[in-house]
């Protein structure tokens, strides 16, 4: 099989047309991945100002610097922006759209224009959101419980429609990602040829077909309350709160997966690139990714153990979570077995990878304690739950984003990241995250619960850790933004495969150009790194001479 | 048509027929469906008892249901994949609603003990006469409530315990 | 800080003191077991992940950038599933042991001595069986218990760590739990169910001044003291204790029964008596004032207007507030009404 | 409207870089086939997608069944079968047009197409003109959802015929409401699209070779039937 020629000499994607309305019409899948990384960076920002409020606040025991309801605003902000606007769409969104075309030697995806249109949806969906922060803001948690919020002043409605309006982009996202890698996959290239980034964010894209539409219902069906009275969820009226909870957590647990998915492909296609070594257990890795997306949407349960949820639920719950474990689990001893006996090659993005694998174990490992029905029992809605899904989201999703985009910044613009900062920036990241979330577990343990204004003063001096440990994290990822943005001005001029990975976004320019390839190559194999030698005048790989 | 040629895998998945119904199968199924709602609606005449009759609905409904899906939609000359898709958002449909059904049907007795005392009412909960003592409702055995404890004649209780509440009803506080 | 390392330095002897506070019942300890159990699969799992990682990356560096291991293994199947069965098992064994614990804690035995947790915001109400209520929760020592839960307004939930249970309170249908109290002591308790504004103070708490709003502190430590706490008596203690909570206004006069009242119902959440405006107005100076409602009407403070302010609290909001308060109706006797009244008037 | 987006892009039209001799194929599809083929899996995921959407209130209404099954039989005494019957029928009858109007596309008969998507449009027209007949009907006696359910005394006594009420009879009216208003906006997304395909269809742009649209609509559209097909006898036919 002969490689695809290295693609270089077309105007990149980024030149092509100019102007703000070149942009905002855009249906280039490159230039609307990049959209997405812009505001959904934007919302990181404001998500992390408003935890870096939350944790000020819980600096001491009484009150610091803020009222109870401000505060209550506050952490509900946080969980809202942070999982609506951030997680869910950053990585599928953000960097799926970029890389998952290219990677299958496309010029874009199916629907291009659906493309288009989920990007100024989530946009939609994010102004009602901010209208409701306009308005009077939240203050229901993230997760919008029943009867609070179908009996509340406040502007739930604004953000239920707004969260609603939200799943519609990523509905069609899944929509696209699904078509397009079930139908336009190169050559050559079967779904067990696929690189892994794929088939997480397959796997990813069928939960957000299967699941989001049962949230928009949900919260179609709060503002409905809200507004017209309607009396399903609402016990005053003969409704049944946990039935709320039910259709909830249908969407929000598998959600999790959502969240955790794409960032564990990500991690995959890190692992093997720097370790240059074939990436160990490739179809375990992919069937785990469904696995876990198909058992993701049998144990919504487990947020319930303690809901008033009957006891015979709660047991078949308890038994279906633990078999989330083994998929979970077969990914973390894939990527050590990857490693061994590698050509380890500690760059930023790898560092981020090896910040991921241990700060996802503790969450995972966590996990069991929360599994377990008697112990969750004493566990559920403490600073143990706070932490352990901190330690997931925040440790898997945050981390493989920021490896993602120092992995991939050469490719989207161009340029090397500054490599200092990028060091720095995963340190600071790594130590400010254990240092604000480790203490929470302890806190947990001992009772303290979550989305307290203030607390017992035997709590104090963990909490203050924590808050030290919060501005640690906030610095680091300032730091790490840093790291990329600046090098925009200054920043190296990238080759064309910096990393001396072989998936095909490799094979065309830094920048890509418009159309990406003028034909669809055929599919190389992801990971087979032996085609590639080191260049020292572009320092970056080019291929040997034998297959060029 | 060389890419299909080329891929092995997708060799059949990607060869579309082109299917065109002729006249006789869309009016025929057409049809069909008219006789399941005349047949459905019928159906209320007899009574098979209150399950047998949802059953007998479904089925029907079911059958106008599978008529649809495979000739009008074509799926029966559709890809598989297709096919997978949507019987699979099926079964993930049903798991929701069973499991969800499990819970909730299992719950019953906490809810309906607490309607005994709380009425639930367009206007909001109403507090009625209770029928039945909510402590009875946990699966235990109700007349063990108060223990060994010995409490005096005179003590009057200031707040009503479930199994004593006040003669009037009265409107609790609406959802809005 | 101090105390943190404090706190490290006893883990090394008592690792359960050190995450857990103290077993009050006998649900405690098989929660505690299992617990550590997970705990130490969990270490070493962690530090075999991380030791391999590490032991990776120094042993298999990149020396140059031409590097390429002379080895590809791609897989390996008997590893794959050898891996996978521990998990499996041990996956086994957590669902076995929790269930067992959970299934305890849902079966109360028919002798349980059953106590009526009702939650509204924001505060707890326990009702005994001889119709006796309070604010802190009083439990006979060595006696098994069932707390039937119930929610008046949204949904809270009861939590008490040192029985190691938790139950949401359900508006709409009753929950319960079941334990088994051990030794005489006194623990916290907590609402875990986000409920709204003073959602964490609902439950053990700083205690504070219900006039000055300072903090009450103890004279011997020099802490802060606690309020609304989980009591375990000696049985002989219950029982006069029961006998006392059947009728706190014994020999009070009104305005002090109603100050009592005002504490114990949780008024003083919402209402300060010192002028300050906390979610509802103040209670100073109330008596006799003209209030102006949201809705543009206004009335005179008088006996009517308290009463129906108490039974009816969404029907004449003060402009300016939030219709946030639940009604007291069936909380508040017709005395205990006269009694606020008759300390609202105090105020001037 | 999304399914219209699905179909906009599988005409995905890009005046610099189309394919210059095929004005509808997508610049980035080999051919009409692989075009249609991927269209058509994206209208069936957005149709998975429906099911699941709808799923969340065939949920709200099994639990409710199956907790207070009494106040479905009081509910459906409320509601007329022959006017829900009639819809029936007209909802059937438009699924025939919209799947005789994809075999007319790939016939490539212009004028039958117009014909078929137009009787489309009137039964889904006479289809909401028989639901306001029956929501007026309602509204006019006080038989709402939730909260606003306060029937007239001679609707409660037409219906219940003297029985006292379920304390949650509002519950099956908000479920009705809920349910056949969704359907209902539906249908009127149905609408919509059908008239934008109606205007493709007069401008001639469909043919044996380029029919996706009209078929991915049609698939849409029976989808509306198909809910239909189970709210009818759920909501209408209990006994």
């Amino acid at each position: 099989m002969s490689a695809p020629a290295v693609d270089v000499g077309h105007a990149d994607y980024l030149k092509h047309a100019k102007g703000i309305l070149s942009w905002l019409y855009t249906l280039d899948h490159k230039r609307i991945g990049v959209m997405y990384l812009i505001v959904t960076s934007v919302s990181l920002l404001l998500g992390g100002a408003f935890a870096l409020l939350v944790r000020a606040e819980l600096f001491t025991a009484g009150p610091t610097i803020m009222e109870h309801d401000t505060y209550n605003r506050m952490f509900t902000l946080h969980g809202a922006v942070m999982v609506f606007l951030f997680i869910i769409p950053s990585i599928p969104a953000a960097l799926g759209n970029f890389v998952l075309p290219i990677q299958l030697g496309v010029k874009d995806v199916a629907f291009p224009r659906l493309n288009l249109a989920s990007f100024y949806i989530w946009v939609l969906g994010a102004c009602f959101l901010m209208w409701s922060m306009y308005d009077s803001a939240i203050d229901t948690g993230w997760t919008f419980y029943t009867p609070y919020s179908s009996d509340n002043a406040n502007a739930v409605s604004a953000a239920a429609m707004g969260v609603f309006i939200l799943g519609f982009s990523s509905i069609f996202t899944g929509i696209n990602f699904i078509a397009t890698i079930n139908k336009m996959r190169p050559k050559g290239m079967t779904f067990f040829k696929m690189p892994l980034l794929l088939w997480s964010l397959y796997a990813t894209s069928l939960i957000q077909v299967l699941a989001t539409p049962v949230l928009a219902i949900t919260l179609l069906l709060l503002t409905l309350e809200r507004t017209m009275g309607l009396g399903i969820f609402n016990p005053a009226l003969g409704g049944d709160p946990v039935l709320f909870q039910h259709f909830f957590w249908f969407y929000s647990h598998p959600a999790v997966y959502i969240m955790v998915l794409p960032g564990m492909g990500v991690i995959s296609e890190l692992i093997a690139t720097f370790s240059r070594k074939r990436i160990f257990g490739y179809s375990f890795i992919a069937f785990s990714s469904m696995a876990i997306a198909f058992l993701g949407f049998l144990v919504w349960g487990h947020h319930m153990f303690t809901s008033g949820q009957s006891k015979t639920a709660s047991i078949i719950f308890s038994a279906l979570t633990f078999t989330v474990a083994i998929p979970s689990a077969i990914k973390v001893f894939n990527w050590l077995a990857t490693m061994k006996g590698g050509a380890i090659w500690l760059t930023t993005p790898m560092l981020y990878a090896l910040s991921f694998i241990w700060l996802f174990s503790i969450g995972g490992l966590t996990g069991m304690f929360l599994g377990t029905l008697n112990v969750d029992v004493h566990l559920h809605d403490t600073y143990f739950v706070v932490a352990h899904f901190h330690y997931v989201m925040v440790g898997g999703t945050l981390m493989a984003l920021f490896g993602g985009i120092y992995y991939w910044w050469p490719k989207i613009f161009g340029r090397m990241p500054n490599d200092k900062m990028g060091r720095l920036s995963a340190l600071l990241t790594f130590i400010g995250f254990n240092v604000t979330f480790f203490p929470q577990f302890i806190l947990g343990s001992r009772g303290m619960p979550r989305r307290y204004y203030s607390y017992l003063p035997e709590f104090q001096d963990l909490h203050q850790i924590s808050t030290v440990g919060a501005f640690i994290l906030g610095v680091g990822i300032l730091v790490g933004f840093a790291g990329v943005v600046m090098s925009l001005k200054n920043g190296k001029k990238a080759p064309a495969n910096p990393w001396g990975a072989n998936s095909l976004e490799w094979y065309c320019s830094s920048p890509p150009p418009h159309e990406n390839f003028k034909v669809q190559p055929e599919a190389t194999d992801p990971y087979d790194f032996s085609g590639w030698k080191w260049d020292k005048r572009t320092e970056g790989y080019v291929r040997k001479a034998s297959e060029a | 048509m060389a890419y299909r040629e080329n891929e092995a895998e997708a060799h059949d998945e990607e060869h579309h027929e082109h299917h065109i119904m002729s006249p006789k199968v869309l009016i025929g199924t057409w049809l069909g469906l008219m006789v399941l709602t005349g047949l459905t609606v019928g159906a209320i005449k007899v009574d098979f008892g209150a399950q047998a009759n949802l059953i007998v609905a479904m089925a029907i409904a079911g059958a106008k249901a599978m008529l649809v899906c495979l000739i009008f939609m074509h799926l029966w000359f559709d890809q598989k994949y297709n096919v997978m898709i949507f019987f699979g958002s099926v079964i993930f449909v049903v798991l929701f609603i069973s499991i969800t059904f499990i819970d909730t049907k299992r719950n019953e007795p906490f809810r309906d003990a607490y309607d005994a005392t709380n009425k639930p009412t367009p206007e909001g909960r109403v507090l009625v006469e209770p029928t039945v003592s909510p402590i009875s409702t946990s699966g235990s055995d109700a007349a063990a409530q108060p223990g060994e404890l010995k409490v005096p004649e005179h003590q009057k209780p200031k707040v009503p315990w479930p199994s004593q509440l006040p003669d009037t009803p009265r409107v609790a506080p609406t959802a809005h | 800080m101090k105390n943190f390392s404090g706190l490290l330095m006893n883990s090394s002897l008592d690792p359960a003191g050190f995450w857990f506070p103290d077993q009050a019942s006998q649900n405690a300890e098989l929660v505690d077991d299992v617990y550590f159990f997970i705990y130490w699969v969990s270490i070493i799992s962690f530090v075999i992940i991380v030791a391999l990682m590490v032991f990776f990356v120094r042993k298999y560096k990149r020396n140059k950038p031409d590097h390429m291991p002379p080895k590809q293994s791609d897989h390996n199947t008997v590893l794959e599933v050898g891996w996978s069965i521990p998990v499996g098992i041990v996956g086994v064994i957590l669902f076995y042991f929790g269930a067992i614990g959970y299934i305890d804690a849902k079966t109360p035995p028919s002798d349980a001595y059953v106590v009526n947790v009702r939650g509204y915001k924001w505060a707890w109400e326990f009702s005994y069986p001889n119709g006796a209520t309070s604010t802190d929760l009083y439990l006979p020592a060595n006696t098994p218990i069932k707390l039937v839960i119930s929610s008046d307004d949204v949904l809270h939930s009861f939590f008490v760590p040192a029985f190691r249970l938790k139950q949401d309170a359900v508006p709409g249908r009753y929950t319960e739990f079941y334990f088994e109290t051990k030794e005489p002591g006194t623990h916290h308790m907590f609402c875990t169910e986000y409920c709204g504004t003073q959602h964490s103070t609902m439950g053990t708490r700083v205690k504070v001044d219900p006039e000055t709003q300072e903090k009450v502190m103890d004279p011997e430590t020099g802490q802060p003291m606690v309020e609304n706490q989980v009591f375990v008596l000696p049985q002989a203690d219950f029982e006069q204790k029961l006998k006392e909570l059947g009728n706190p206004c014994e020999g009070l006069d009104a305005a002090s029964c109603g100050k009592l009242l005002y504490a114990k119902k949780a008024c003083v959440g919402c209402h300060s008596v010192d002028g300050s405006k906390i979610v509802g107005p103040t209670f100073k100076g109330l008596w006799g004032s003209d209030r102006k409602f949201a809705d543009g009407t206004s009335a005179k403070a008088d006996e009517n207007y308290i009463r129906n302010s108490v039974l009816n609290p969404k029907g004449q909001v003060v402009a300016g507030f939030n219709p946030v308060m639940p009604t007291y109706q069936g909380k508040l006797s017709e005395e205990d009404i006269k009694s606020i009244i008759a300390y609202i008037k105090s105020l001037k | 409207m999304s399914e219209a987006a699905i179909d906009a892009d599988a005409a995905h039209e890009d005046d610099d870089h189309g394919h210059h001799d095929e004005p509808f194929l997508g610049h980035h599809f080999k051919d009409h086939d692989h075009q249609f083929n991927t269209g058509k899996l994206g209208i069936w995921l957005f149709l998975g997608q429906e099911l699941l959407f709808f799923g969340g209130l065939f949920c709200a209404y099994a639990i409710y069944r199956g907790m207070h099954p009494e106040i479905f039989v009081e509910g459906h005494h409320f509601l007329d079968v022959n006017l829900g019957a009639i819809n029936t029928c007209v909802l059937l009858f438009s699924s025939l047009t919209a799947a005789w109007s994809v075999r007319m596309a790939q016939l490539g008969n212009k004028k039958g197409l117009m014909l078929m998507i137009a009787l489309t449009i009137a039964c889904a027209f006479g289809f909401l003109g028989i639901k306001y007949i029956e929501y007026s009907h309602k509204f006019h006696e006080g038989i709402l959802w939730g909260q606003l359910f306060a029937p007239s005394p001679e609707a409660m006594e037409h219906a219940m015929h003297g029985v006292e009420a379920n304390s949650r009879l509002h519950i099956f009216f908000s479920i009705y409401f809920v349910m056949t208003g969704l359907h209902g906006i539906h249908v009127i997304g149905g609408i919509i699209a059908y008239a934008w395909l109606l205007k493709r269809a007069a401008a001639g742009h469909f043919g044996p070779n380029y029919y996706g649209p009209v078929d991915f609509i049609a698939l849409y559209w029976h989808l509306v039937d198909l809910v239909w097909i189970f709210l009818f006898p759920l909501l209408y036919l209990i006994h």
